[in-house]
């Protein structure tokens, strides 16, 4: 068993690190949000294999959930500003 | 309550209390800061004069405030403090007449007379100081009061001006603080104590008290006006008139003077300043700034410029004094504290006197003022003989005991300093004299002002330098009565060389 | 029944929160009441503290290591007392200052602002101050950004961003702390703590997340524009407070925290960084050419005198004197939370006297204000060191020790920076001698003009001529 | 092309954190730490008014973090709400969509509930109920509700600052009349955690969802339901 | 204290931490504000990971409350900040408009 659980826990711990990598380091905001969310709920699901039932549905409604529908607003509102004024969102500065 | 241990806290907050409540005034509430500028004068003066006779007796009056553990702010009348006291007093009263009739009619007069309030209080303070600590604090809120008097009023000029003497003073207070601060690393708290602190320091410290001794003069020295750093004084010229008068005979360059006596005499040590030759450095200093100051001043052709060199040099007569080891050089250095300052705030006074009537502000410009301004003329020429050294005016009698002092220590030098200063002061002052009672008086002043009244100028510019005038020759005349300065000059000898 | 003053500090903004946020039509009254209220209830913190000695409140009644507890020693009290006097100023100010639409969202947040303030004095859990930390520093944005300018917006975002990220490097640091001793209650990591790369690292991230908060140099590049751009109150509470809090904290570790662990390298780059602050902020106060951005560079300089007290902390060893140096730091940094506060206020008054807030054009508006230009002055001796202002006492005290030490260079450094200060103070004060008369009236318009002024009056003779108090107030519990 | 900083520096700098971070890691889960509070606190839950261990602790044993929590997510909110007036109206939703939502916004709304009640025991309670009343909102707000069915202002002021008020307020009351700030008497915590639970509940959920709008609240609600 | 969940805290912190680094390094070399807020997030899901990895203390037995209940306010705090960063973000966008 505890084979077993050893391999799950590198598998996702693996993809874990995985999606957080192509998350920063994805070329377009949009995408980067959507890899963001699968991010948390990949990681509430580590949290539900570390016995932190809690903090898997906080981290799935808030941290996933609610703060990428909030960044997925603001990359809809930077891409509709790039197609409206041919600006390119990721080169757009932040201050 | 101890009244001793708070009357010299009382002769300072008899200044300050008013000075702060005249910012509040409003400006056109002439009387009432009136009723409260002369009222702190004039309590100011009494309290004084009771401390002269408390401390002739031996009193101790001693104000002790603990600011921070290991930080005293202490107030304390000695005899080299009471001296000071009762000059910067005494000119206070008269200066505040003066200004309170030349701003007649000029702005922010709050703003004015709060700050010379507070410029007074703290030269009081600065004469009472018995630390360094407390001698620092208030040598910057003096500066901080003067800044804006010179400044009030507000032209190109003034700014400029301001800003000169701000850099000066600013950089002085740095360095006096550092000295300061580095003195009281080695050996503590630094209290003004008679016969100076310092004689039984240890060995292995002494190249840093030497060290620390040109820092504090160099500190000290720019309020003073030593050369090199003499350079604010004629540029803060632009001030009005009493202040002037006040900067140069009682609050600012006296402040540094005294400061250099006390340093001297009450921190390193007559005898330790002279054992390890700071004195011969001061008095080379202090030499070579009398000679320049007067070589200067007889190239200036503005009057005010030319008394402002005069100060330069006369001032330093005084850290002369304090440079020559022996109790009677010490005491023309001392009473010449007291001297300088009355014959130099009515040479000021006077000079504003003929600004504000005649619009004269240049030496080319005097010929026949005499007789036009007699009164006022004739207080000038009080005062300039008495610069001059000419019996039987004050003048005469600092220098007379420098003299006797220097030639009782072998030093010819200063003799020969001070002759060739006094040649130098006759040179500029003497044509002035002759311009005014011996030259014709031109068709046309440059800017008149005729007074209304029966006197050639208003009661409150005419009387304050004729008071400082018959008090700059009663000094000289009556030198040897009780309570004159040169009296009370000599008990601080007395005191200081503990015989 | 009992009234415990502790929480009561912390909650009572709280509820004025929730009032105002309820009735933002209506916000000033209940503002400044809760304002009164909060005010009273931690300066009897402190007065208690003075009497009593160190307060102690375990929340919940579980007490430590399982509950959270406030903790009110001199040191705490002594920050508390400061703060708490400027934000009451800063709140009357305030009434007059904000207008219909910016007073209701000014008067919610800067309420949460205070309740975070006083919620980290108070605190002895670390990550319970992690939660101020953030309370203090979303509030501080949002407030930054209200004059709605895109420079503020632009600053306070960064300043926001910054900040989270010290807050995070902070978290590190106490995640680190809890998985390595277990507890969180500072008293208790200090008797867990043993040198070591655990406690090196916590120390490091930890207070490197607050340097960062604190604007050291040269971690100072948010701070300037944030604190200019936002609206007077707000750079005055950002600038007296806020980088104070984090400074407080970096002290409160340092002291209580890793005073095991603590290593004169650390100490003297801290030290270093402080002098490279207070070298570079006060040249460019010297070159700015607004009031405001003036002020904010100040700050700058001024942090970075705190820092110089590390090295000098470390190097003296326990005793009367670094108890002496201790206080003088506290005393700095107390002055120059009540100066630059009223600093602030007052450059808020000439700026809407003149309708800007460029130094060489500020002449008629500063004559016209006495009571404004006077508190500038009145700030700008404290912050210059002057005397007889609380700040010449502190420099004057940690000079004596650097010298006494042979640490000489700091006092080089300092006495640089003081110059400098004089210059960039007395360029503004310059202005206000113009050739025109001007109705002189000292005050004009007392709620604004009365808070900067007392504020000055305070840290220049307050705490310069009676500066005693403050010792006795740090005897408890904050010597040693 | 290389940039230094960015290139070299960074990488370099990240590195060394990393080393040292994770050495002081490994030396802190391998010390002496032991249980950390874990004990401390599972033994204390019984006395806590819940069973839910993670509930005790933030509603009881580190009550005042949550209280302060809510007032940052209060600050955040009114944060927003200075910023600006909420963007106006989102596009009208696909039909399709504007069914799903009525069919899902209730749904959420009951679990919201359900989630809040069995925090007391199980996995859940304020904050993922709270959650779910935010997702609620969100969802409204992505099918065309203008407020995301938001009352008015009045009452959404009153809704958003609720969890604060009635948690300082209820810590206070046990100050004065009781043992001291927060400390609940073991027979009504329960009670008292489920009120004030039920205050942050509202709270977050109106909060998270009046953020997803981002702006401050139209003066005029178009729809008169709640969330 | 057995081996197997030394291990497992150990692992999960550990990678913790690489979560921490990723997001130091995105907000350090990323300039769009959405970037530094993911970048910002992610961090904080590595701290937090780590709380709760040192709060596990094996499958079969119940986990340390205490870091539960921190990550829990760190998570809000978190989308708090994130919120109110985006408004800033939103108004930049406005004035530029």
């Amino acid at each position: 068993m505890n084979a077993l659980l050893t391999l799950f826990d590198l598998l996702l711990t693996l993809t874990l690190l995985g999606l957080a990598v192509v998350t920063v380091t994805s070329r377009e905001l949009r995408r980067a949000v959507i890899l963001f969310i699968a991010f948390g709920l990949l990681l509430a699901l580590v949290w539900a294999r570390l016995r932190a039932p809690d903090l898997a549905l906080a981290e799935a409604a808030i941290g996933a959930g609610l703060s990428g529908a909030l960044m997925l607003a603001a990359a809809r509102r930077a891409s509709g500003r790039k197609t409206s004024t041919g600006e390119d969102s990721d080169a757009k500065d932040a201050p | 309550m101890n009244f001793d241990a708070w009357l010299p806290a009382a002769i300072l907050l008899s200044s300050m209390i008013p000075g702060m409540l005249i910012f509040l005034l409003r400006e056109e509430s002439h009387r009432l800061r009136t009723v409260l500028n002369m009222t702190g004068a004039l309590l100011k003066l009494g309290l004084v004069i009771w401390m002269i006779g408390g401390v002739y007796d031996g009193h101790r009056y001693e104000t002790r405030w603990t600011l921070a553990p290991g930080l005293d702010l202490v107030l304390r009348a000695d005899a080299l403090a009471v001296l000071f006291v009762a000059l910067s007093t005494l000119l206070w009263l008269v200066t505040t007449i003066y200004a309170i009739g030349y701003l007649e009619h000029s702005p922010n007069r709050s703003r004015f007379f709060g700050f010379f309030s507070i410029c007074v209080s703290a030269t009081v303070g600065i004469a009472l100081s018995g630390n360094l600590l407390t001698f620092v604090i208030f040598y910057e809120i003096l500066t901080l009061a003067t800044y804006p008097l010179v400044a009030h009023r507000g032209t190109p000029d003034a700014a400029h001006g301001a800003k000169v003497y701000l850099a000066y003073t600013m950089g002085g207070g740095a360095l006096l603080l550092v000295g300061a601060i580095w003195l009281q690393a080695l050996v503590g708290p630094v209290e003004f104590t008679q016969g100076g602190i310092l004689g039984v320091s240890p060995e292995e410290i002494r190249i840093e008290l030497i060290l620390i001794f040109f820092v504090l003069l160099a500190g000290l020295g720019v309020k003073a006006a030593l050369v090199p750093l003499h350079g604010w004084l004629p540029q803060a010229m632009v001030a009005p008139a009493p202040v002037s008068a006040l900067l140069h005979a009682v609050a600012v360059v006296k402040a540094g003077a005294f400061g250099i006596v006390r340093v001297v005499y009450d921190v390193y040590g007559v005898e330790f300043a002279y054992a390890n030759g700071l004195l011969v450095a001061l008095g080379i200093l202090a030499s070579v700034t009398i000679i320049y100051g007067s070589l200067m001043a007889l190239t200036q052709d503005s009057l005010k410029k030319r008394l402002a060199y005069s100060t330069v040099s006369q001032v330093s007569y005084i850290a002369l004094g304090a440079s020559i080891f022996g109790p009677i050089a010490t005491i023309g250095g001392m009473v010449h504290l007291v001297h300088q300052g009355l014959m130099k705030i009515t040479l000021f006074f006077c000079a504003g006197n003929y600004a504000e009537t005649l619009g004269v502000h240049k030496v080319s410009e005097m010929d026949g003022v005499g007789r036009r301004m007699p009164w006022t003329s004739l207080a000038f020429t009080v005062g300039a003989l008495g610069m001059i050294g000419v019996p039987p005016v004050a003048g005469f009698v600092s220098k007379w005991y420098l003299g006797l002092g220097a030639a009782d220590a072998g030093s010819n030098w200063v003799i020969a300093v001070l002759i060739a200063s006094s040649l130098l002061n006759a040179a500029y002052f003497l044509p002035i004299l002759h311009r005014a009672w011996f030259r014709p008086a031109p068709k046309q002043w440059p800017q008149e002002h005729r007074h209304a009244g029966r006197l050639e100028i208003a009661g409150a510019l005419l009387w304050p330098p004729v008071i400082t005038a018959v008090l700059a020759l009663s000094a000289g005349l009556f030198a040897a009565a009780p309570f004159t300065p040169l009296e009370w000059a000599s008990l601080i000898a007395e005191r200081e060389y503990g015989r | 029944m009992m009234i415990d003053a502790l929480p009561l500090s912390v909650t009572l903004p709280l509820i004025g929160a929730f009032a105002v946020t309820v009735s933002p039509g209506h916000a000033r009254g209940p503002g400044l009441l809760a304002a009164l209220l909060t005010a009273a209830s931690a300066l009897s913190v402190t007065a208690a503290v003075w009497s009593d000695g160190v307060l102690r409140a375990d929340l919940g009644g579980w007490g430590v290591p399982l509950g959270i507890a406030l903790e009110a020693d001199g040191l705490s009290a002594a920050f508390l007392a400061m703060a708490n006097v400027v934000a009451l100023a800063i709140s009357v100010y305030a009434g007059g200052y904000f207008k219909q639409e910016s007073a209701r969202h000014f008067w919610p947040l800067w309420l949460l602002l205070w309740s975070a303030l006083n919620g980290l004095f108070l605190a002895t859990d670390l990550f319970n101050l992690y939660v101020t930390l953030e309370l203090l520093g979303l509030s501080a944005a949002a407030l930054g950004a209200l004059t709605g300018t895109r420079e503020a917006v632009a600053a306070n975002l960064r300043y926001l961003l910054v900040g989270l990220l010290g807050s995070m490097s902070y978290l590190l640091g106490v995640a680190l702390v809890y998985a390595a001793y277990g507890v969180l209650d500072i008293g208790l990591v200090a008797e867990a703590i043993e040198p070591g790369p655990i406690a090196w690292t916590a120390m490091a991230l930890m207070i490197g997340g607050l340097i960062l908060k604190a604007a050291l140099f040269p971690m100072h590049f948010w701070l300037p524009p944030a604190h200019a751009n936002a609206p007077a109150p707000v750079s005055a509470a950002l600038s007296a407070l806020v980088v104070k809090a984090a400074f407080y904290l970096a002290l409160r570790l340092w002291l209580d925290v890793f005073a095991p662990v603590l290593n004169e390298a650390a100490a003297n780059l801290l030290g270093t960084l402080g002098a490279a602050a207070v070298v570079w902020g006060s040249w460019r106060a010297l070159r700015a050419e607004r009031l405001k951005l003036l002020a904010a560079y100040s700050t700058v300089a001024q942090m970075g005198y705190l820092f110089i007290a590390f090295p000098l902390l470390v190097a003296t060893p326990p005793g009367l004197a670094r108890d002496n140096l201790l206080a003088a730091v506290v005393l700095l940094a107390l002055t120059h939370g009540l100066a630059k506060a009223g600093l602030f206020l007052a450059a808020g008054m000439v700026q809407k006297t003149a309708g800007h807030d460029r130094i060489d054009d500020l002449g008629g508006a500063a004559q016209a204000l006495p009571a404004a230009t006077f508190a500038i002055g009145l700030a700008g001796v404290a912050l210059i060191g002057l005397p007889p202002s609380g700040t010449f006492l502190a420099k004057w005290m940690m000079l004596e020790q650097a010298m006494i030490l042979g640490l000489w260079w700091w006092l080089v450094v300092m006495m640089i920076g003081t110059l400098l200060a004089a210059a960039y103070i007395f360029r503004v004060l310059s202005r206000a001698f113009n050739r025109e008369p001007t109705p002189y009236r000292f005050v004009n318009d007392a709620r604004t003009e009365l808070p900067a002024l007392l504020l000055g009056l305070i840290a220049t003779f307050g705490l310069g001529i009676a500066a005693q108090p403050l010792w006795v107030l740090l005897e408890q519990g904050a010597f040693g | 092309m290389i940039r230094p900083l960015e290139h070299i520096i960074i990488p370099l700098g990240l590195i060394a954190v990393g080393g040292l971070l994770g050495w002081s890691f490994f030396l802190a889960v391998t010390g002496e730490a032991g249980e950390r509070l874990a004990a401390v606190a599972l033994a204390r839950v019984p006395d806590s008014g819940v069973s839910n261990p993670v509930t005790s602790v933030l509603l009881n044993f580190r009550a005042y973090d949550t209280l302060l929590e809510l007032a940052v997510l209060l600050a955040a909110l009114l944060g927003i709400w200075s910023l600006g007036a909420a963007a106006p109206g989102f596009q009208p939703a696909a039909s399709v969509l504007d069914g799903m939502v009525n069919g899902f916004v209730p749904l959420l709304i009951l679990s919201a509930g359900y989630m809040l009640w069995v925090g007391a025991y199980a996995p859940g309670g304020a904050f993922q109920a709270g959650a779910l009343l935010g997702s609620a909102g969100v969802m409204l707000a992505l099918a065309g509700h203008r407020n995301a069915g938001l009352p008015s202002e009045g009452r959404l002021r009153l809704l958003v600052a609720l969890g604060v008020f009635v948690f300082a307020m209820t810590g206070l009351l046990l100050m004065v009349v009781g043992d001291g700030f927060l400390t609940y008497p073991p027979s009504l915590a329960k009670w008292l955690i489920l009120l004030i639970e039920t205050a942050a509940t509202l709270s977050i959920g109106a909060t998270l969802a009046a953020a997803y709008l981002g702006g401050r609240p139209a003066a005029r609600p178009t729809t008169g339901e709640t969330a | 204290m057995t081996g197997q969940v030394l291990y497992s805290q150990l692992f999960y912190g550990g990678s913790g931490i690489i979560l921490v680094l990723l997001g130091l390094w995105s907000f350090l070399v990323h300039a769009p504000l959405l970037r530094k807020l993911i970048a910002i997030n992610l961090m904080g899901a590595g701290v937090f990971h780590m709380l709760v990895a040192i709060a596990y203390r094996g499958i079969d037995t119940s986990p340390d409350p205490v870091p539960h209940a921190l990550v829990l306010t760190g998570i809000v705090v978190a989308v708090s900040a994130t919120a109110l960063a985006l408004a800033f973000g939103k108004r930049l966008d406005q004035d530029d408009d």
